[in-house]
């Protein structure tokens, strides 16, 4: 159940039954982000997000130079110079804070990215074409989740050369089956569609079909996946570099949170050190979470809150 | 029955594959486990020693294929060879020590964690609207969102060390040893509390959604009205009508993971310093215990498809529909 | 099935006595949305007697399962009565409190949904979800429950062996024969039938209306009947009313609206099922112009006389003894 | 109203002796369940050919071997004479497409919610080549009954009629000369129903399509079509002139399908028990000499004609039609009216 | 075998118990979980902890943070005059703890079951027992390093071992030593306890009512067990460990690091350009900021190291005019620039030097993950380089990764530790002399920076076969200067020997003033420290 884990939690809130949504969001697209943008959570989570974005795109400016630079400062508590404090080895903790948002939000969208783009691929190759393909796809895929993340990540970030590419890989790598297998249900849901079959009888080629015909109907599910790999992505990094498989010299959310603890930063009551980087990442996957929710919400109407349920009577 | 055989052909399928690339994976890795320990040791053994070590611990030079075969008639016999970092115990006896830590931890959690996840989201559904809907999930969200080790850290350092309310680590104290007296028993379940809490803690919140979800999308289907109609009572129609058919999803998600909770809660691990299968696969893996790091790899493994299997039962007397497909 | 040889062939029984079991009157229920709200049906007002079969049609989303399921207070949010009321022999079923609710359903008034497949829950068995009703109302042990269960699946023609099966293992016409059994375990009085056998086949839905007709006159309910099927509607109830954006627009006995349709939607209505008999001809239906909110989109259709319904839909109005049309003109074409 | 004479040409598409085995179970599994055995139909030019039976019989899998969606076993599907089949191994060619089209059941279903109107008419053109200017578009929209404003829309803001006509408009813009339509209005509302029809048979007039029209009711089919075959358990059972067929209906089966049909002007009384009872009658072995009705038969029936129509042969295949005793008398004779389960 | 702590399942430990009774808590960051394995031939990182300290004993105790060595098991010892024959002379009266008494030929025994399953001891022809008290030594040439390698075997009894079918894959659950501590007891997978030999042969030092063990999955973990109290002795890495433990109570918390660990150096793959050049080597080293380094990267525990690569331990040894006359140890940006200018490695126009290639002068270090200290030396040494040019990477994967590039030469640079003796041969051996030279390619286990002088092979045989200190002394000043012209590697630091206590419950520790043995609870002196320690014993318990 540690964080690395994660991906099969990840599996959990999507349940509802796949073809429940999709088609029932008229211009998916559009309409979709124009929802988004009434919602309340997902306006909340937006925010968020921007902001880290903003943070992350700006840290050059707001803190210029390099972050990790060592030096005899010494650890200390949150001043004017330093508002939010020094590590042990005298680097500024906003600094390393605003600096790391770039990694940990960089590997997290990359990691979405990839590893949803791999699960779209496969499970729309595996719905469409079914019969042989499907059943190999399906073999691998369930391979890549029966067989423990833990270990093969593991295994993977000492097997190859430490840095933010090898993070990426690890985690795609270990992360995308979950989604394949979510996004082979709903693609195969939408493929015995009639309006696919209507595609074929006109006489349109495979890829077309599958990206212009199916894959626009999973744009929710697509997209609840990619903000779920990207959660999974920045969890994951931070916990495979928490236990130092990560790349150490990188200045990110996970191996600001090492240096924390390697450096005692609990014991010694440098709380300071510890506390932005875990709040960072907690309120990232939170905002992630957020949107999703309201994705949710707003493609299966039902989910929407509403007033308890005896309001039934007359009024 | 034929579903069930016909996912037995599945798993026994996935079986050789994940025990093949456990083979492989090993292999790949740079360096091989003795010069590994030497480096570890920090000049504390002779250079001297090494090939005598490698020649003791019995490292392979053969062919692949022929180490591929033996793995493989060695996996079909349950032999799982000798640990090379806790040399020399069998592979099969250091994971029997550590196994039942790894089974109790994982799976109180676990199980808490689902019971209380999937009552939540029973009452939320039901209650649409109301605090246990409006409130939680959010809640349990930002709980799960936040990176687990540090939550455990938080909690270890504000309820163990400042507060003192809980042990801080290991499964048991000094001075016990495992029995089922009351005192040892009582002693290992105060060790569980902040593991097991923290766990639940950051999971708790994907069960619960979840069940809402699922149970939102039931509750709107129409055998849930025909009950209504029926005069049926809430409570009935809330547990036999609607949660049950609810749970399925639940279960699948149950099963797989029951079956990764072999796997060890490596972070638990590492910030409590409770004895399990994760830490010592990760000391496994970094110390290039091939056997060990097989012998965990093929329990995990094994426990996932066999949990996988087990919910297949499950879900066949659950859900009666999947005995025709 | 027992069949017996003796059995009349006529369905043209006897209009049973007018002691009104239902009694709605000017129902009106809306669906409130994210600030717009709907209206599913608009004073809508009508009787069933004992032991009659009322009929009410008219073409999907024009108000016929709002209706019946404003009667068994089934409405969920965001629908909501705002006017009117529903009286069960005499007692306003709006204003019963959960535990009354409980008690009258199903032992006053059952229903038959729309379809079977969904209506019975998929994963127990036809005799758990049959004998709940015994344990609930009846307060029965299982045993007992179940024994009663057999005989009511034995009263719809399906062994009780079946018992066991679940609703998957049967056929759509067994599902939905299960189902009336179920709707008729505590002898109702009256029986609501949300179309019963659209989802099935020709045939299948043949000998489901043979069953009904059997049972009415075995057990002496009162139906309320919902179909989009003139046809059918004709040939089977005493009474109906055609419905149209959520308003009754035709009340009459079956036979004389079949005959002498009043309504231009009526009329359409009927014109849109092809005879079996006779010469081809063309037959034109209604359209399919969109309906507006307020206004009625069937204006466009209307052969003449649309001076009075292009607005809006007029109230009912009784033309003749025991015929209500909603229009302003004339008595007849 | 009467169907347009047509010559002794050769049909448009035949098919002959169309085999489709499903596999059911799973990966492993061997088991099959015959849903066409043998299936012999002509889809003469410019006629259009009312395929009915109950539900399971195989009309859409008829209709989905024919649309190559689904590869039937054995058989031969010849259009112009050559067997697509055989040349045609791993799909249909463009050519086929674009003589061949189909509308579908569901048109909730059969639409992408995600494209506009206008996409789909626009798709169907280019892919076969052809232009697809705004005439082209209009003229399109404007044949099955629709406003040009509609090409804008999307499928989610049109009615269901709408949108089956949307479908069909999409079938129509490769200019094909035979369209499947699988139950086109079966999901429509009874509103709209008609309207459909209406567009197929002037379809048929204007463009001389042919059309295989697929359905239950035999209402409809007898309304729209100028020949009707009655698909039951996979074989075709009988065929003919849909007037004549309806009127002396020669197999059980199509007497039983006829009497189900609700019709408030029936002369003889409506007795639903008695027409349930005559299903019994015509499904149950006893009565018939179709083992497994019908998935294997030990004899096959001989097809005896019963007259002719309009240059329709109206013939039937059963064991137990004797040109002289309506078929149905005799069965409700020899049957037992005793109690029986169905 | 229940043990009487005061508390009944409370939930605390230890912690405070000063009865007299009290068990000496040691805590082990590197032993998440203990395996019943007391057979000391068996590899460090598999044995239990202190089955060589507390259960198994050598002939004498090597101390490096005095340098004396303390007759243990041997009473004394002499090397024959042609410096081929080493003879111990065994303690009277000592006992195995099955009561046998320890003889001459359980030592002989020993060495030849050591060469047997582990090898080793190579200059060792042969070993043999005179009497029951003496054993002789015989060498295959002189070598005076090996006086100290052979007095700090742990000796087994011979009558136990003979009779054990395999004594390489033996577990030797219920081990028979002459140690305090031999007794196990309560083993639990994540604690045990060493109980007292009833047959010590110095029953009054073995004040102490037994060991107890801990496992513990990392630093973080046993850091906290420790610096809550529950526990008395570590030898793991404490952050800032003043303020985080220290000061937690002044009194009775005390830590000493003393520099005597093995030299920690960073080491350039000598086979490649440019580190082939021993200018650039030193013009690099020139260029590092060690004071930073030991105090930021090092947390201050160690101090820097100077041109003779001799790490603290070695202090008699060291010449220190050489020590404080050699430049290049010491930090001076602008030399270094100078000297890589000179050396031929100019200055780009972008501020970057660039090799002779013309490539960029960019490299890697590479240091193992889990070594999050030397991570941090790593980052300063390139942020150091950067200020002279240079473009260093760090690359931080597993140190499995890592070594096995230091084994094959794989590598451009990285940081390693040195070997470590009694006397600076082994570490000057390995530096510098020729036989520990592997082509790239071989697997080398030591001398990773692949680096030999012809020079160093002569004196260290000198070393070796000079029968007196004086004699060695000389030929270590010449290996001095050899190393301060060659820099084979560049020394950072002497890696200290961590090791904390407290003295709640026992006293009596060494310390800097009182430096009897290191504060190392897992090497050689550990021994001296089980039977130094006195219980704090409080009445009102
Ligand atoms: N949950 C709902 N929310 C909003 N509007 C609704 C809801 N349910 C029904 N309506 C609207 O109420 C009107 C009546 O619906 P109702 O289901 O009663 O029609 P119906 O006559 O039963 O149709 P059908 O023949 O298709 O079953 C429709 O216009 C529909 O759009
Ligand atoms: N993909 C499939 N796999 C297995 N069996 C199938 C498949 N498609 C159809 N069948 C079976 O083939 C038979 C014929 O089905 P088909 O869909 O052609 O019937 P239909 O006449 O179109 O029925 P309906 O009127 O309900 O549409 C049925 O028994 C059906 O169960
Ligand atoms: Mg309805
Ligand atoms: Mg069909």
């Amino acid at each position: 159940m540690s964080v690395l884990d994660s991906r099969t939690e990840l599996a959990a809130p999507r349940t509802a039954p796949p073809d429940a949504d999709a088609p029932k969001v008229p211009r998916a697209r559009a309409g979709l982000l124009r929802a988004l943008l009434a919602n309340r959570k997902a306006l909340f989570g937006a925010v968020v997000l921007v902001l880290f974005v903003l943070l992350a795109l700006l840290a050059p400016l707001i803190a210029p130079g390099d972050p990790s630079k060592i030096n005899s400062l010494g650890v200390g508590a949150p001043s004017a110079s330093h508002p939010l404090g020094t590590t042990a080895k005298g680097q500024d903790v906003l600094a390393l804070t605003l600096w790391g948002a770039r990694s940990s939000l960089l590997v997290g969208f990359s990691v979405g990215i990839a590893a949803t783009a791999l699960a779209v691929l496969v499970g729309m190759a595996s719905a469409y074409f079914g019969r042989l393909v499907d059943d190999v796809l399906s073999l691998v895929t369930n391979i890549f989740l029966l067989v423990p993340g833990v270990p093969l990540l593991v295994i993977l970030a000492a097997f190859m050369p430490p840095g933010t590419m090898t993070v990426i890989l690890v985690l795609v790598v270990t992360g995308w089956a979950g989604s394949a297998r979510v996004l082979r249900a709903q693609a195969k849901s939408i493929r015995g569609k009639d309006f696919v079959a209507a595609s074929v009888v006109t006489g349109e080629r495979a890829v077309r079909i599958m990206f212009r015909e199916i894959l626009p109907n999973m744009a929710s599910v697509v997209m609840t996946t990619l903000l779920g790999c990207v959660i999974f992505g920045i969890g994951a990094q931070a916990g495979l570099e928490f236990l130092g498989l990560g790349d150490a010299s990188v200045v990110s959310w996970g191996t600001n949170l090492y240096w924390a603890g390697n450096d005692g930063a609990l014991m010694t009551g440098a709380w300071w050190v510890f506390v932005p980087s875990g709040l960072c990442i907690a309120l990232v996957a939170f905002a992630l979470a957020m949107v999703n929710y309201a994705i949710d919400e707003i493609t299966n109407p039902r989910l929407r809150a509403r007033r308890p349920r005896n309001a039934t009577r007359k009024g | 029955m034929r579903y069930i055989l016909r996912n037995l052909g599945f798993y026994l399928l996935a079986f050789w594959a994940s025990i093949t690339l456990n083979f492989m994976l090993p292999r790949f890795m740079p360096g091989d486990p003795v010069s590994r320990m030497f480096a570890r040791s920090q000049s504390q053994m002779q250079p001297e020693q090494i090939d005598q070590l490698r020649r003791l611990f019995g490292l392979d030079h053969r062919p692949m294929w022929q180490q591929y075969l033996d793995y493989v008639k060695d996996v079909c016999t349950g032999h799982m060879g000798i640990s090379i970092s806790r040399f020399p115990t069998p592979v099969s006896e250091v994971i029997a020590s550590q196994i039942g830590w790894t089974l109790l931890l994982g799976g109180t959690a676990l199980v808490i964690a689902v019971v209380i996840g999937n009552l939540l989201g029973i009452l939320a559904a039901w209650r649409r609207g109301g605090v246990l809907d409006s409130v939680f999930p959010p809640l349990l969200v930002l709980a799960g969102s936040f990176p687990y080790f540090w939550l455990a850290m938080g909690a270890l350092y504000l309820f163990g060390m400042t507060l003192g309310w809980f042990p801080m680590r290991h499964a048991f104290d000094v001075g016990f040893s495992p029995d089922l007296s009351w005192a040892f028993l009582s002693n290992a379940a105060s060790h569980l509390v902040l593991p097991a809490l923290t766990i639940v803690l950051v999971s708790i919140g994907g069960w619960m959604l979840g069940m809402r979800n699922t149970m939102i999308a039931t509750v709107a289907e129409d055998y849930i009205t025909m009950a209504e109609a029926k005069g049926l009572s809430p409570s009935r129609i809330m547990f036999r009508y609607a949660a049950r058919n609810a749970m399925l999803p639940s279960v699948t998600n149950f099963g797989m993971a029951l079956g990764f909770v072999v796997g060890g809660a490596l972070l638990t691990e590492v910030v409590f310093a409770y004895p399990g299968v994760g830490f010592q696969l990760l000391a496994a893996v970094q110390g290039l215990d091939y056997p060990l790091m097989q012998g965990i790899f093929l329990t995990i493994t094994a426990a996932v498809l066999v949990a996988n299997f087990l919910v297949d039962l499950v879900h066949v007397r659950l859900d009666p529909r999947v005995r025709v497909r | 099935m027992t069949v017996p040889s003796h059995r009349t062939a006529s369905p043209h029984r006897p209009v049973p006595s007018h002691e009104p079991v239902l009694d709605v009157r000017n129902l009106r229920v809306e669906y409130g949305g994210d600030g717009r709200s709907v209206v599913g049906a608009d004073d809508v007002s009508f009787t069933i007697g004992a032991g009659e079969i009322f009929g009410l049609a008219g073409e999907s989303g024009c108000g016929k399962s709002t209706v019946a399921n404003a009667v068994m207070r089934l409405l969920k949010p965001p629908a909501h009565i705002t006017a009117g009321s529903v009286l069960f022999n005499g007692r306003d079923v709006l204003a019963m409190d959960p535990r009354e609710l409980r008690a009258f359903r199903w032992r006053e008034i059952a229903m038959v949904f729309q379809s079977a497949m969904n209506s019975l829950n998929p994963v127990l068995t036809i005799g758990e979800q049959i004998g709940d009703i015994f344990t609930t109302h009846e307060r029965m042990r299982k045993r007992q429950a179940r024994a009663r269960a057999g005989e009511l699946l034995e009263l719809v023609g399906i062994d009780s062996a079946r018992l066991k099966a679940y609703p998957h293992q049967l056929s759509g016409g067994m599902r939905q024969r299960v189902v009336i059994a179920m709707a008729v375990a505590l002898k109702p009085t009256l029986l609501i039938m949300d179309e019963p056998t659209t989802a099935l086949d020709v045939v299948v839905q043949q000998e489901i209306m043979a069953q009904i007709g059997d049972l009415q006159r075995e057990l002496g309910f009162s139906v309320l009947f919902i179909t989009h099927d003139m046809s059918l509607m004709v040939e089977l109830s005493h009474r109906m009313g055609v419905m149209y954006g959520g308003r009754l627009v035709e009340l009459a006995a079956a036979k004389e609206l079949f005959a002498q349709p009043l309504h231009p939607y009526t009329q359409a209505l009927m014109n849109a099922f092809p005879p079996l008999t006779g010469p081809r001809v063309e037959l034109t239906g209604l359209a399919d112009a969109p309906r507006t909110e307020h206004g009625c989109g069937f204006h466009a259709h209307c052969p003449d006389d649309r001076s009075d319904c292009s607005t809006n839909i007029p109230d009912l109005r009784e033309v003749a003894a025991g015929r209500f049309v909603a229009r302003t003109g004339g008595g007849a074409r | 109203m009467t169907a347009p004479a047509t010559a002794t040409r050769a049909p448009l598409l035949s098919v002959r002796g169309l085999t489709k085995d499903f596999r059911t179970g799973g990966l492993f599994s061997r088991d099959r369940h015959r849903a066409l055995n043998a299936v012999d139909l002509d889809i003469p030019h410019g006629r259009i050919v009312a395929l009915v039976g109950e539900s399971g019989s195989g009309k859409s899998t008829l209709a989905r071997c024919l649309a190559r969606l689904e590869q039937p076993n054995s058989g031969q599907v010849l259009l112009d004479g050559e067997d697509v089949l055989r040349t045609q191994k791993r799909g249909a060619s463009r050519a086929y497409r674009s003589a061949v089209q189909m509308v579908f059941q569901d048109p909730f279903g059969s639409l992408n919610p995600v494209h506009r109107v206008e996409h789909f008419l626009r798709r169907a053109l280019l892919v076969h080549g052809r232009t697809a200017g705004e005439d082209e578009l209009r003229e399109l929209i404007t044949t099955v009954g629709l406003t040009e404003d509609m090409l804008q829309s999307y499928p989610h803001e049109l009615s269901g009629g709408q949108r089956q006509r949307v479908a069909i408009a999409r079938a129509l813009a490769v200019d094909p000369r035979l369209v499947l339509a699988d139950e086109p209005t079966s999901m429509l509302d009874v509103s709209v129903r008609i309207g459909i029809l209406n567009l197929m048979r002037r379809l048929r007039e204007e463009r001389g399509i042919s059309l295989l029209y697929i359905t239950h009711d035999l209402a409809s089919a007898r309304y729209v079509a100028d020949t009707t075959q009655v698909l039951f358990a996979g074989e075709l059972v009988e065929g003919g002139d849909s007037l004549a067929l309806m009127n002396r209906p020669a197999h059980p089966y199509t007497q039983l399908l006829l009497s189900a049909v609700p019709d408030p002007e029936r002369t003889e009384g409506y007795d639903p028990v008695l027409r349930a009872w005559l299903r019994a009658a015509v499904l149950t072995p006893e009565s018939c000499p179709y083992e497994d009705e019908g998935t294997c038969s030990r004899t096959e029936p001989v097809r005896h004609t019963v007259g002719e129509d309009d240059g329709q042969p109206h013939w039937v295949r059963c064991h137990l039609y004797t040109p002289a005793t309506p078929t149905a008398r005799r069965v409700l004779t020899a049957a037992s009216p005793e109690a029986e389960n169905v | 075998a229940l043990l009487l702590t005061g508390c009944s399942g409370s939930g605390t430990n230890a912690a405070g118990d000063t009865s007299g009774d009290q068990l000496l808590t040691i805590p082990r960051e590197d032993f998440a979980t203990f395996t019943r394995n007391f057979n000391p031939f068996a590899p460090g990182q598999v044995v239990a902890p202190l089955t060589t300290q507390a259960i198994y004993e050598a002939m004498l105790v090597y101390n490096p943070a005095d340098g004396k060595a303390t007759p243990w098991l041997a009473t004394s010892w002499e090397t024959g005059a042609d410096g081929r024959t080493v003879t111990f002379t065994l303690r009277d009266g000592v006992k195995w703890s099955d009561g046998k008494p320890l003889t001459a030929e359980d030592v002989a025994y020993t060495f030849a079951l050591q060469k047997k399953l582990l090898g080793g001891y190579e200059y060792l022809k042969s070993a043999k027992a005179e009497g029951t008290d003496k054993v002789v030594f015989s060498l295959t040439k002189p070598y005076s390093p090996g006086l100290f390698e052979l007095g700090k075997q742990v000796i087994v009894p011979r009558h136990v071992w003979e009779k054990v079918k395999d004594p390489a894959k033996d577990t030797n659950p219920n081990p028979v030593g002459t140690g305090p501590y031999t007794k196990v007891a309560n083993f639990q997978s994540q604690s045990y306890e060493l109980r007292r030999n009833p047959e010590y042969w110095q029953p009054k030092k073995q004040r102490i009512a037994g060991i107890r063990v801990l496992g513990f999955s990392g630093n973080d973990s046993a850091n906290l067990a420790f610096v809550n109290g529950e526990a008395d002795w570590t030898q793991s890495f404490i952050p800032d460990v003043q303020k985080s433990f220290v000061d937690k109570d002044p009194k009775h918390n005390a830590y000493w690091y003393p520099r005597t660990g093995s030299m920690v150096e960073w080491t350039m793959n000598t086979t490649k350009a440019p580190f082939d050049d021993p200018k650039v080597r030193k013009a690099l080293s020139q260029a590092v900021d060690r004071d930073s380094v030991t105090e930021v990267g090092m947390n201050g525990y160690t101090e820097p190291a100077d041109c003779t690569g001799l790490s603290g331990g070695y202090d008699a040894w060291r010449d220190a005019a050489l020590a404080a006359s050699c430049t290049w140890t010491k930090h001076d940006a602008v030399a270094a620039g100078k000297a890589l200018d000179e050396a031929g490695y100019p200055k780009g126009s972008d501020g970057r030097r660039k090799l002779k290639s013309g490539k960029p002068f960019t490299f890697d270090i590479s240091v193992g993950s889990a070594s999050s200290d030397w991570l941090s030396v790593a980052n300063i040494i390139k942020q150091n380089l950067a200020e002279v040019g240079v473009t260093a990477h760090v690359k931080s994967p597993d140190w499995a990764a890592v070594v096995s590039g230091y084994e094959t030469g794989d590598y451009d640079t990285g940081i390693v530790w040195s070997d470590n003796g009694a006397t600076p041969f082994q570490f000057y051996r390995t530096t510098m002399g020729t036989e520990s030279v592997k082509p790239v390619g071989t697997k080398a286990v030591s001398n990773y920076h692949r680096f030999g002088d012809k020079k160093a092979d002569r004196l260290l045989n000198e070393f070796a076969a000079a029968p007196d200190e004086a004699g060695q002394k000389a030929k270590v000043d010449a290996l001095q200067k050899l190393f301060a012209e060659d820099a084979p590697v560049v020394p950072l630091f002497p890696g200290p020997e961590w090791g904390a206590y407290t003295d709640i419950r026992f006293t009596g520790w060494p310390t800097a003033d009182n430096p009897y043995a290191t504060l190392t609870n897992r090497g050689d002196t550990t021994v001296l420290v089980l039977t130094s320690l006195k219980p704090v014993k409080n009445r009102q318990h």
